[in-house]
């Protein structure tokens, strides 16, 4: 009976290995490391250029904390703002239904493609002092937003919102949404289904989009200049410290550039596999 | 009970709705405590209809009106979205929810219905341990084997405790021990029940334990319903007819002969005109060469397989009529039974129902 | 060195010179003016100078739509006439530094670059500003005035985008400003050429009329234009204005 | 009895609505209209201050649609490039288990938090002339990436990718990994379950990436600038064609920005549903 | 056959597995053709042993080995990946991959296997014929009912010819009749598949008719094994009784006499030492009063629940022991049976069995 001869020949011999560690195909190892390679080796070639005899004395350059506390500081209120409204926004692109739907998602884009610098002048011509929206709300409530750190705040969030809205708008849209039906049937409304089914089950989405915008916030640059000005202590973020630095010392400014990633690398580096973890 | 509970049925639903190139047509109607099984071949439309009740699908016409309010009524342009409906669901999949622990899967329904966190987490907790999975409580639905989960599920839905409560194969996945325990247990449950059950299964006996009367739909329609006694009795479809282990065929009765193509048989009802004729398997008795004794029906057949059927043997028959024949081991020894071979059939004219179509 | 003596009162400083004060400041003049602005204060004290400092445009852009500024400093004539266009001048701007272009190339001239006609010589890669922007207007008025079609591989945005990348050794030369090429002075040489005579660029600087502080935004001004502050832009390699 | 009288009391009222149309509750409908007026509302200032009589003749000033073309196709290229090497990379970020994970995923947003100008410099170190690999891929292939077209479409994937890889990776982590363990099953291979099975289910997350990639290698400009340089017809793209007309005439640069942004609107809502949306 | 074969099985596994609290720990052997049905109360580690041997899971301990090749072995640090095992596998919850048409996902193992496209497809094609979904083969699995869904998964499986096919619940959601002529293809084929099937199911009959051997686990370990005719005559535990439908008790035998906590029972078997008793609850008659009759095994018992079981009602009884008795309507309406009666429960000796524990 041919039975043993055909199973044993179709039974591969095993190699030396334990599951958990298995093989990862070099058709996907290849492109990652390039991948890898091609971000992670300009910043090598930072490091290969940067001062490090210098380094300690320009890191205790008063300026240096005060900037870096007021970039982290911004970053992450502009990342809660864009969370807070951005998170609804993308909800509303990827379930309700509306004419327009795909125009509006179109211009959730805009802020991406404008050069942040036309952004910047696009926030003075609406928030400004002289702005369509600026100008109501400094004489009813007294209230001017640019050149000062709530602008920076605004500034940070309107160019960084679109990353948000995007990647959570295709983690939404890649959720099973027969659990949200299965909420509706036990009686939640779609508010409560929002808040206690569909969020919870795209955690990993909003993480990422989380992420990418606060990192976003925190390189910002031109509209933030443009809005809020360069005040030192006040509008002066990290990478406008960059950017005058390089008007007199190319290396000042790797330094401080790479001031501003080391830290921001150790907070990302910092956050649990568990909260970008789908249940 | 007040007249209009007697006149009128809790739920009044013509659902019409549509799933890509399906269509269900089905008219249902439940009474106050009342078990309604829904049974029907694989793809019949026994979800689709379910879906529609819950508010998960909007009919495409027809209405749905449960203690007399409208909850769907599309040319009155009526939509009671499900989450305000007062419906429970145990889906197929369960659809427990995967970040949330069994205890707060079940105590999910109490809460949006009102509960304080506390409650709800104590009411969910009765449940679960009428379940059985007390223990599991913390667990994580991914933790879960198949069958516990779809107790989960189960548990999740009676929380609620709502007027209509729907239940696609609530017990399909259980063990045979725990199914009889939460068959049981879900009897207690829908005899305190006051408001109306429909539920989904495929296991006839489900269907006779909790149900009081079945409605059986294929292709999207109700192709009969009635109390199990009936249905048991008088198949009207081939599925109903396998589904309760009768033989069935349709033809022509003439008194207490019914004309099944080429065969005429008689049986023990008088009939005329169209009419079934149904007859259990283990009324059909096998012989070698014809017989001559008391038989009224008999009829040369081949066989076509032959399965275990719990201590006997189940035979199919080709022939005239295809027929199923269930023999004792003892008896399929003594004629050597094997696929192709050439048999008599005979079934007595007092086990042979009659009953005119439609 | 322009270090300050306190105890002798500086040209425009007088009693009553106090408060915050805010100064726009064309980046180029980063840190000229951070050490005017330290001398400032120390000259008048309770006085505090707040500079901002971005691109001489985005200034104009942002005094224009309303920013609390109190003075402007310009790295160009147009982007001050935007200002003053729009009335936001007290007066008219007065001229405070004035910039020549030069050849900056790498630390010893590896391609013997001597004249602006060398730049155009095969395998020669330059980097001048683009005609938008003044240094890039400077530039090719330079090039016309010595009859010479010149390709360069990038046309920078400004000074220091062109500066930087001969700094990096991707250009062979660029045409900056004399104030830049002396900035950096350890990575790069500055080659004069006659034709700069005519492309003389200048710094105009205003009190503005929206100013929270008009007195303090007139003395420094007043400071910038004094003997002091000439002294520290000629340090840092700008010309003079008369005054 | 008193069933009757709580049943009926437990249905509550129907709407006079249909499914499909379901009410968006206000706590999500007014967050996300803020959240949308926040990102267009500034649009909207720019187009109150666009220069609408001299649209026409500067949109067929010569270099402007030069400029577009090689936006949009350096752009395109360069979401190609992210696609290729990001999708493998955050397909080893999500499912492959490694030390240092957290620091690698950390790593990739350093393009995000580098001022891009400071990219740019960072690029030009390693493939510069005097690069780390510029020099050898010059010397050795005869190759140079600063001020070529190649060069843009380098120093744009390298701003974005990112943006790429941290979405999908957050949509891979969201996906239900058992549909891999049963291709597994039927004899699938990591590489054919990642072609097969996992590429497919996160098309959304794939899609919203590239999105953002796309937009946002359309409006780099300080890394480009810097690594490729300003040259029209060859790296001159709109951003830097907006940043010179900033300098001399801002209703030049809101035109240019405005030509940029419809563009760029049209075609992502020219996106269908379809390609964003899961099986 | 060659020699190998018969002394060894094809499939000899150990599987020792973890997952969370709970442990599995369990010799498999199938024969090289066999069918072995493996049976559990919900939470035995049923899936648990299935991962494992899919190779989803690795083993903590133990081997794993297939026609003679270790595709597991922690000891010697041998693990084959799961796509590199020849194994098949249809998931209790289906796990069709939802991008891909019906069809595709059927031609998704062959195409694997090296068949090209359009081999792959038709291969695919004569499956879903097989399962009877032919003209679902453009379908999204979205668009299926639960029950097509399941015999996809089945077709998808069946579709590769494993070496060992692992079938969890694969018939749990088809109606009755579709239930019956999968069930009937499925023996076809596994009466023709050379390789080894393990099957998961809950459904006796379907571990009857189609498995050539039982292995029985509960809490992660094996509680009995045979084939079938054994564990229903000689149940060892709860659950298996229940399973084949006897009551069964634990005592202590003394020649025909065993001992049940404080109840003698006669048996029709000697045994002595730690015992067994079973028998049919079609077996216990109940009596309002201490009967006299043949019956030897007469005990006063208190009805704790009556239900309806098939044409019978099934009592469950309290008392010294507790049991199961089927009796007809007849004789319940006779003994006016309610909730916490008293009744007397007789057992004639000759159908009380008793077999010796371990
Ligand atoms: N989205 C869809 N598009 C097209 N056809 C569909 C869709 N969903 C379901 N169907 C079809 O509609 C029919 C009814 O499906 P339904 O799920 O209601 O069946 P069912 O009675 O619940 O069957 P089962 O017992 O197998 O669960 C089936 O033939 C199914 O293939
Ligand atoms: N990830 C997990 N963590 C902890 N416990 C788990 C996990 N997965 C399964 N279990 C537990 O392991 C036990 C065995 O589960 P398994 O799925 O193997 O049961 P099963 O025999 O297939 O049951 P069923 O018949 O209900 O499908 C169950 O008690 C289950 O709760
Ligand atoms: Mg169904
Ligand atoms: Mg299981």
């Amino acid at each position: 009976m041919p039975v043993t001869d055909t199973t044993e020949a179709a039974v591969p011999a095993p190699r030396r290995r334990r599951a958990g560690n298995r093989r990862v195909p070099t058709a996907l190892l290849v492109p990652a490391l390039l991948g890898l390679t091609f971000l992670v080796l300009p910043l090598l070639g930072l490091l290969a250029r940067a001062p490090w005899t210098t380094l300690p004395q320009r890191l205790t350059e008063p300026g240096v904390l005060t900037a870096l506390r007021l970039s982290l500081q911004t970053a992450t209120l502009a990342t809660l703002v864009c969370v807070t409204l951005g998170v609804p926004l993308a909800w509303l692109l990827a379930r309700a239904e509306f004419p327009g739907r795909r125009l509006v998602r179109a211009l959730v884009t805009v802020p991406l493609v404008l050069p942040p610098v036309v952004g910047g002048v696009a926030l003075l011509l609406v928030f400004g002092r002289r702005g369509l929206l600026g100008e109501w709300l400094d004489t009813t409530f007294g209230l001017t937003l640019p050149f000062t750190t709530t602008g920076v705040v605004l500034a940070e969030a309107f160019v960084a919102m679109p990353f948000l809205v995007i990647a959570v708008e295709g983690a939404l849209r890649g959720a099973d949404t027969r659990y949200e039906e299965a909420a509706a049937t036990l009686g939640a409304g779609r508010w409560t289904t929002f808040t206690h089914v569909t969020l919870p089950l795209v955690v990993p989405g909003i993480a990422a989009g989380a992420v990418l915008c606060w990192a976003r916030a925190l390189g910002e640059f031109g509209a933030t200049i443009t809005f809020a000005g360069n005040y030192p202590g006040r509008t002066q973020t990290m990478p406008l410290a960059v950017y005058l630095a390089l008007e007199t010392d190319l290396q000042a400014a790797i330094v401080l550039s790479l001031v501003l990633l080391t830290v921001s690398v150790a907070i990302l580096a910092g956050l649990r596999d568990r909260w970008i973890t789908s249940p | 009970m007040d007249h209009q509970s007697v006149t009128e049925p809790l739920l009044d639903a013509h659902l019409v709705a549509g799933r890509g190139a399906f269509h269900l047509d089905v008219h249902l109607h439940i009474d106050v405590g009342e078990v309604v099984a829904l049974l029907g071949p694989n793809g019949a439309g026994k979800t689709t209809a379910l879906r529609a009740l819950a508010g998960l699908d909007p009919l495409a016409a027809g209405h749905l009106t449960l203690a007399g309010v409208d909850l769907d009524r599309p040319d009155h342009r009526r939509w009671t979205p499900p989450e305000r409906r007062p419906i429970g669901v145990v889906f197929q999949d369960y659809l427990l929810f995967p970040h949330l622990s069994t205890l707060d899967n079940v105590a999910f329904g109490p809460r949006r219905r009102g509960a304080d966190r506390r409650t709800a987490r104590a009411h969910a907790h009765t449940w679960l341990t009428r379940v059985g999975l007390a223990e599991q409580a913390r667990r994580r639905p991914r933790q879960l084997s198949g069958g516990q989960a779809q107790r989960v599920a189960l548990a999740r839905a009676l929380a609620v405790d709502p007027t209509l409560l729907l239940l696609d194969e609530p017990l399909a996945a259980l063990d045979a021990r725990t199914r009889l325990d939460t068959r049981a247990e879900l009897q207690r449950h829908l005899g305190d029940h006051r408001g109306a059950t429909l539920l989904v299964t495929h296991d006839p006996l489900d269907a006779l334990v909790l149900a009081d009367r079945l409605v059986i739909i294929e292709h999207g329609r109700v192709v009969q319903e009635g109390d199990a006694a009936t249905i048991t009795a008088q198949p009207r479809t081939d599925y109903v007819a396998r589904l309760v282990g009768l033989n069935l065929h349709r033809g022509h009765g003439d008194g207490h002969s019914v004309r099944v193509g080429d065969l005429t048989l008689t049986a023990a009802d008088r009939v005329d005109g169209d009419a079934f004729v149904a007859f259990a398997p283990s009324a059909v008795a096998l012989h070698a060469t014809r017989p001559d004794g008391s038989p009224r029906n008999t009829w040369p057949a081949v066989i076509v397989g032959v399965q275990r059927h719990g201590d006997n043997l189940r035979v199919q028959l080709g022939g005239p009529v295809t027929a199923a024949a269930d023999i004792t081991p003892a008896a399929a020894a003594h004629l050597r039974l094997a696929p192709g071979q050439a048999v008599w059939a005979a079934v007595k004219a007092a086990e042979t129902r009659a009953y005119p179509v439609g | 060195g322009g270090s300050s003596d306190p105890a002798c009162p500086a040209p425009g400083g007088s009693a009553g010179i106090t408060g915050p004060l805010t100064v726009f400041a064309a980046a180029s003049l980063t840190e000229t003016f951070t050490r005017l602005g330290r001398d400032f204060e120390a000259a008048n004290p309770g006085s505090t100078v707040t500079f901002s400092f971005a691109g001489s445009s985005a200034l104009a852009t942002q005094i224009n739509e309303g920013a609390p500024a109190d003075v402007f400093a310009s790295a160009s004539p147009a982007n001050m006439k935007a200002v003053t266009d729009a009335g936001n001048a007290v007066d008219a701007p007065t001229v405070f530094a004035r910039n020549q272009l030069v050849i900056a190339v790498p630390k010893g001239n590896p391609k013997q670059v001597n004249g602006l006609a060398d730049l155009t010589g095969p395998g020669v890669k330059v980097a001048i500003c683009a005609a938008q922007v003044p240094c890039g207007a400077a530039a090719r008025k330079a090039l016309d005035a010595a009859t010479l079609t010149l390709t360069p591989v990038t046309l920078e945005q400004d000074v220091k985008g062109a500066l930087s990348k001969v700094k990096l050794g991707e250009v062979d030369a660029a045409l900056v400003y004399r104030t830049d090429a002396k900035a950096a002075a350890s990575d790069v040489d500055g080659v004069e050429f006659p034709e700069s005579a005519g492309t003389i660029n200048d710094y105009p600087i205003v009190a503005l009329k929206d100013a929270g502080n008009p007195t303090g935004a007139r003395a420094f001004v007043a400071y910038v234009r004094s003997d002091r502050g000439r002294a520290v832009l000629t340090t840092a390699g700008f010309q003079a204005a008369g005054s």
